[in-house]
């Protein structure tokens, strides 16, 4: 029975030192209140001859001290849990990034180089790794306790999720909101590997196309050239009729919305204008794209966002 | 054998026996009503007007405000909130503040859901 | 009608249990007020997330029938108020004239929304379950969405007219056997504030479907 | 109006032949009842069963848990009784438990008043109850459920097989059960109060279950409508919910935790009102800030509903939402310290007795404060991610509901159980119960923070085999558990046939209800009782009372 989690993140070491510091204020306050039970329980049994003297009446003094008390210690607490969690909120800039789906019961992982795995995940360490993940039922969780991380899995929706590596090794990876019937089985392993052991393992799996290949043959099958034009540069040249925003060069950049607003085009946003073309319409066109959901499974998806993300060579992957 | 200490209670509207005050007394509460009726008749137009504005999309909501004032016309004029035990009172307060703890803290969450979802990539 | 009243045994006078029993009525509206707020937050959430489609859906309501009801319901509370004016001056063949009117005024309502308005709505495969939608393309999402919230909203509003309507039937039947009188007349106050409570649920509805969409 | 059906209590003659119990012994006299003590009666035995029903899942849970594979064999069966255990526990034994059977019987006692507000209202509670209750049992033996107690959207509403409708239309009429009796219990306090029982002359308990019923009253409509959504989304197979049409499942989750937290506090502010009676009363001594207790009651009613996002940390909510709900949880964790030092300071320099209900009471002491604390490591940001939807979750709210609510919840039955049967329940027995439950619940569930911070999820019918002693350890206790919680109920039914008669105050408690007899004839009072100090007025023992074992 191993007591000890193994702590092979980066930012595990950090909650580990909060947990420990919860630990330790936890003790206290127990050891206190138990001390002070125990002690009025014997001191104070009604068999005791012992004499009680005046009661104190005015409490406001001690009741006050330990509210302040109390209200400093929790915002301590809260300063610091707040701050990690921000910091772990968001993905550095130049993460590598992995596409994790979560079907019901199985995980399923494509790496941008095409390499494809079922409930597990290969990954390198020391590098920060950002997972870009979607479901296609219901919600899902992916958590490796071992990383102290863990972040819901919503269907028609990006979540990212992001830390890095500190030890290879083999990690467990839990599904951990309730699924339905095979919930307990939507488990993996999370393997780290040296920065080497990964290149030689994405070579040796690298079979089938890159994700951008499979995404262009996709963007004709789907229809998308139609309106976007053969290679995504834009609606309104002679073989369409339809008026549709260009795509090259989209990904990264900046893109005027309808009302007025202008959002950063990252992975969530190609994935929504997909799903649900409704949401963030850009300025100046019809919204008239028809929504994609449930025609497009997410596995293709995510080799249209590849291939879209591949018009902007000139912006870091 | 009640000990008639004084406790949370105001007087009912007395009702005077002679039929000339009664009289006298229904045609004011009914000129109250009828002139609370004609405030919801105006505040009425003035929010199917006001909706005939060009609004900016998420102005829009704004055209609830004649409305939210028909409401309190309604509950002071016709359901007599400022009649009654005070408990009254503060049970519609306590209605009103929740509903806006509901709405207000449940909608932090989406207003502010997109802005930190977005990867800070190095525009060109 | 009878000069002096009875009361609960628990209560220490009838002017004691009459004001307890409004309270108790407006406490019950207080949670109504928190059932409709969770569909109001509903609103909320499904607005913002689809608010071109959600707009879209708006304007295919029919404004004129929406503007109608809330005149109506106005006018079914004032008139509704002034019988129970008249009943705290003793004159019961105004309140019933007073509450009959309230009641044409309620079925009227319910006339126009369920008998024209949904029918309408229905013809126009504005309903959203059904698999044919008017509005397709981008704005489908949001439309079906929004004609969710319009149908469940006016749908519980009108389940809580059926039960107004029942209740000033009630009253009706009540006051024709002369039960009530100056100093006893709760069961008219209390259906009074159900009554121009669901008229207020319908003025939060009323723009939230009709005009908030109308830009 | 009725006055009193029952003929035999005649209030003038000052004499009062028969109590409450002997006022009528037909059927129809209790199932048609507007006596507040008798319909607290009717629950009391409606609430026993659900709690054994929920027990039992909760067995079968732990059966299973033995073995890493998992015993039952299918995880079909394993997911319908966690969530049989769940629906059973929350909606209806934790939530009604308290307020429904020592609030309905105490309140009008404590106020010296004759009956709640609404009489016929209060009977309409218990029938809701029951017909909620049997919807949801048919729901839950004729296939049950297989989303956990919280019926997450898109598994509740399209993806489960279960019978979701029919457990949705159960808790849904069990949530107007609740309403109504929050709104008899806080029209009652406020206007029946006897003369000269001002507001800081109340019991804590009065109090505390004044702010049970603001959280009753304004939490479980939200709850209502949140179900409704639910049902019509998954027959209609389009909702609010769905994301494939631009709905929101987040939107399901803050709808249903604006009602679920405030709802965990439903069920220990009973619990804090009836260790603040009990406390007092076995240290002969006032109770310690008897307004900070009071006000600590109140504004946990409040804040409790500006807390609901710190279930949702890694659910996908905003960034700028999850800090603000953290720091707002935070706050509503001081009333509750507040309270725990309170009680340690009625018993400084008091005159401690060891009586069964001071031995649960001293035990919700130790283990709400062990639940209380654990509450703010799941409020740390960080620590929740790691933390939550773990068994350290599990262990965490088990501590405060099972530690905590269920110890008050028996100690507050045997403080007053004299006063409700009119019997005296076997001391030694109940002591050695009391010790036994103590024993079982910490074997049980303090396994279970360890688990979870190695990272054991919840809701798991098979796991990874070196959780397994942890697991062992944790079903062992339970065996235990079970075995402790047979023995009140045995030996209570025992105390309503062989028990001694109870004086009419065999603890020298104060308290209204204490100077009536016991049970207490159908008026409650002869002789309505004129207030003239505060609650809590022990005397010294020297003075001594008649006590008599």
């Amino acid at each position: 029975m191993d007591l000890l989690l193994p702590a092979a993140s980066s930012s595990a070491s950090e909650v580990d030192h909060l947990l420990l510091a919860l630990l330790l204020i936890s003790g206290a306050v127990l050891v206190l209140v138990f001390a002070l039970m125990f002690r009025y329980i014997v001191k104070y049994r009604a068999s005791s001859g012992f004499d009680r003297g005046a009661v104190a009446q005015k409490t406001w003094i001690l009741e006050g001290a330990w509210t302040v008390a109390t209200l400093l210690v929790f915002f301590g607490l809260f300063i610091w849990g707040a701050e990690l969690y921000v910091r772990l909120f968001q993905p550095p800039p130049g993460a590598l990034k992995i596409y994790v789906i979560a079907k019901q019961w199985m995980w399923k992982v494509e790496h941008s180089g095409g390499q494809r795995e079922i409930n597990t995940l290969h990954l390198p360490v020391g590098r920060a790794i950002e997972l870009v993940m979607t479901s296609e039922d219901v919600i899902h969780d992916f958590s490796v306790p071992a990383f102290r991380i863990k972040h819901d899995v919503l269907p028609d929706r990006y979540e990212t999720l992001w830390f890095t590596v500190t030890r290879p090794g083999t990690y467990h990876l839990f599904c951990t909101q309730f699924c339905g019937l095979d919930h307990s089985k939507m488990v993996g392993a999370i393997v780290a590997l040296t920065p080497p052991q990964f290149q030689a393992w994405l070579e040796q799996n690298g079979t089938a196309g890159t994700l951008e290949a499979e995404g262009k043959i996709l963007f004709m099958r789907y229809g998308c050239s139609g309106c976007h034009g053969g290679n995504g540069n834009g609606g309104n040249q002679s073989e369409s009729t339809v008026r549709a925003p260009p795509l090259t060069g989209l990904y990264g950049g900046p893109v005027p919305l309808s009302n007025g607003t202008v959002v950063i085009a990252d992975e969530r946003y190609i994935h929504d204008s997909i799903v649900l073309p409704d949401q963030q319409i850009v300025a100046g066109y019809a919204p008239i794209m028809p929504s994609f959901a449930g025609q497009i499974g997410e596995e293709d998806i995510l080799k249209l966002v590849a291939y879209i993300k591949s018009l902007a060579p000139e912006r870091p992957q | 054998m009640w000990h008639p200490i004084a406790r949370l209670r105001s007087r009912p509207g007395g009702a005077s026996d002679d039929p000339q005050d009664q009289e006298q007394a229904v045609h004011a509460q009914l000129n109250r009503l009828l002139r609370a009726w004609l405030l919801l008749v105006l505040l009425g137009g003035a929010e199917f007007a006001v909706s005939f504005l060009p609004l900016a999309r998420p102005l829009r909501p704004l055209v609830m405000i004649p409305g939210v004032l028909m409401v309190v016309t309604v509950t002071v004029a016709f359901m007599e909130l400022r009649r009654g035990p005070v408990l009254v009172r503060a049970f519609a307060v306590a209605a009103m503040l929740w509903l806006l703890v509901l709405l207000s803290l449940g909608s932090a969450d989406p207003l502010t859901r997109t802005e930190f979802h977005v990867p800070n990539v190095q525009v060109k | 009608m009878s000069s002096t009243v009875v009361h609960d045994f628990q209560y220490e006078s009838p002017s004691h249990q009459a004001q307890t029993a409004i309270a108790g009525m407006w406490l019950f509206l207080a949670t109504e007020v928190l059932f409709f707020g969770g569909l109001i937050l509903s609103w909320i959430y499904s607005r913002h997330w689809n608010q071109i489609g959600f707009d879209a859906g708006a304007r295919e309501t029919k404004l004129w029938i929406g503007t109608l009801n809330t005149g109506i319901l106005i006018t079914s509370s004032f008139t509704y108020a002034a019988g129970l004016a008249w009943i705290r001056a003793g004159n019961t063949r105004r309140l019933i004239q007073c509450i009959t009117v309230t009641l044409m005024l309620g079925l009227a309502f319910l006339a126009l929304k369920f008998g024209l308005e949904w029918r309408d709505d229905f013809s126009q495969h504005l309903f959203p379950a059904a698999s044919i939608f008017k509005i397709t393309g981008a704005e489908e999402g949001g439309a079906r969405l929004f004609f969710i919230f319009y149908f469940i909203s006016t749908g519980l509003h009108g389940v809580h007219m059926v039960v107004g309507v029942a209740l000033l039937l009630w009253i009706i039947r009540r006051a024709r056997r002369g039960e009530f009188s100056p100093l006893y007349h709760t069961p008219v106050h209390a259906v009074g504030l159900y009554w121009s409570f669901v008229d207020i649920v319908w003025l939060t509805l009323y723009p939230l479907i009709y005009l908030v969409g109308r830009g | 109006m009725n006055s009193p059906t029952m003929a035999s209590t005649v209030v003038e003659a000052g004499q009062i032949d028969g109590s409450y119990l002997t006022d009528g012994f037909t059927i129809r006299s209790w199932l048609l009842t507007t006596d507040h003590k008798r319909i607290a009666v009717l629950y009391l035995a409606s609430i026993t069963m659900f709690f054994f029903i929920g027990g039992i899942a909760a067995a079968l849970v732990r059966l299973n848990l033995i073995v890493p594979e998992g015993l039952l064999g299918s995880a079909e069966a394993y997911n319908r009784l966690f969530t049989m255990h769940g629906v059973v526990m929350v909606w209806f034994f934790l939530v009604p438990a308290v307020p429904v059977t020592l609030g309905n019987f105490l309140i009008p006692l404590m106020l010296g008043a004759r009956d709640l507000a609404f009489p016929r209202l209060n009977l309409f509670s218990w029938y809701l109850f029951i017909l909620g209750g049997a919807v949801t049992l048919w729901a839950l033996f004729a296939g049950g459920v297989d989303t956990g107690w919280t019926f997450y959207t898109p598994l509740s509403t399209t993806y489960s097989k279960g019978h979701v409708v029919l457990a949705a239309v159960g808790i849904f009429i069990a949530g107007f059960s609740s309403i109504a009796t929050g709104l008899n219990f806080i029209v009652s306090i406020h206007r029946l109060r006897a003369p000269g029982l001002t507001w800081y002359r109340m019991p804590v308990f009065l109090w505390s279950l004044y702010s049970l019923s603001v959280l009753l009253v304004l939490a479980t409509p939200v709850l209502a409508i949140t179900l409704l959504l639910v049902v019509l989304e998954r027959i209609f197979h389009i909702g609010v919910f769905d994301p494939a049409i631009g709905g929101d499942p987040l939107l399901f989750q803050h709808l249903f935790w604006f009602y679920s937290h405030p709802a965990v506090y439903m069920m220990i502010l009973p619990g804090f009102g009836v260790v603040s009676e009990i406390i007092p009363a076995f240290s002969r001594k006032r109770i310690f800030g008897y307004k900070f207790i009071v006000w600590a009651s109140v504004s946990i009613a409040v804040i409790s509903f500006f807390v609901w996002g710190h279930h949702m940390f890694v659910a996908g909510t905003s960034l700028y939402s999850a800090v603000l709900f953290s720091i707002l949880s935070y706050l509503v964790a001081v009333p509750s310290a507040i309270k725990v030092f309170n009680w340690l300071g009625t018993m400084h320099k008091g005159y401690i007795r060891f009586d069964a209900p001071m031995l649960y009471a001293l035990g919700f002491i130790g283990l709400f404060t062990i639940g209380g604390v654990t509450g703010l490591w799941v409020a740390a940001l960080a620590a929740d991610v790691h933390l939550t939807q773990t068994y350290f979750v599990v262990a965490h709210f088990h501590y405060i509901m099972v530690g905590g609510m269920v110890s008050a919840f028996f100690g507050g039955l045997h403080f007053w159980w004299s006063k409700i049967t009119g019997r005296m329940y076997p001391e030694m027995w109940a002591r050695v119960a009391a010790l036994i439950m103590f024993i079982g619940f910490n074997l049980t569930f303090f396994p279970q923070f360890i688990l979870g911070y190695l990272g054991m999820p919840r809701r798991y019918f098979s796991y990874a085999p070196e959780f397994q002693v942890l697991n062992v350890l944790s079903s062992a206790g339970a065996t235990i558990l079970a075995a402790a919680y047979l023995l009140p109920l045995a030996y209570l039914v025992w105390s309503l046939l062989y028990g001694e008669y109870a004086p009419a105050n065999p603890w020298g408690a104060t308290g209204l209800e204490w100077q009536t007899p016991s049970p207490p004839p159908t008026v409650n009072f002869i002789q309505t009782p004129l207030v003239t100090q505060g609650p809590y007025a022990y005397p010294p023992p020297e003075t001594g009372r008649e006590r008599h074992v």
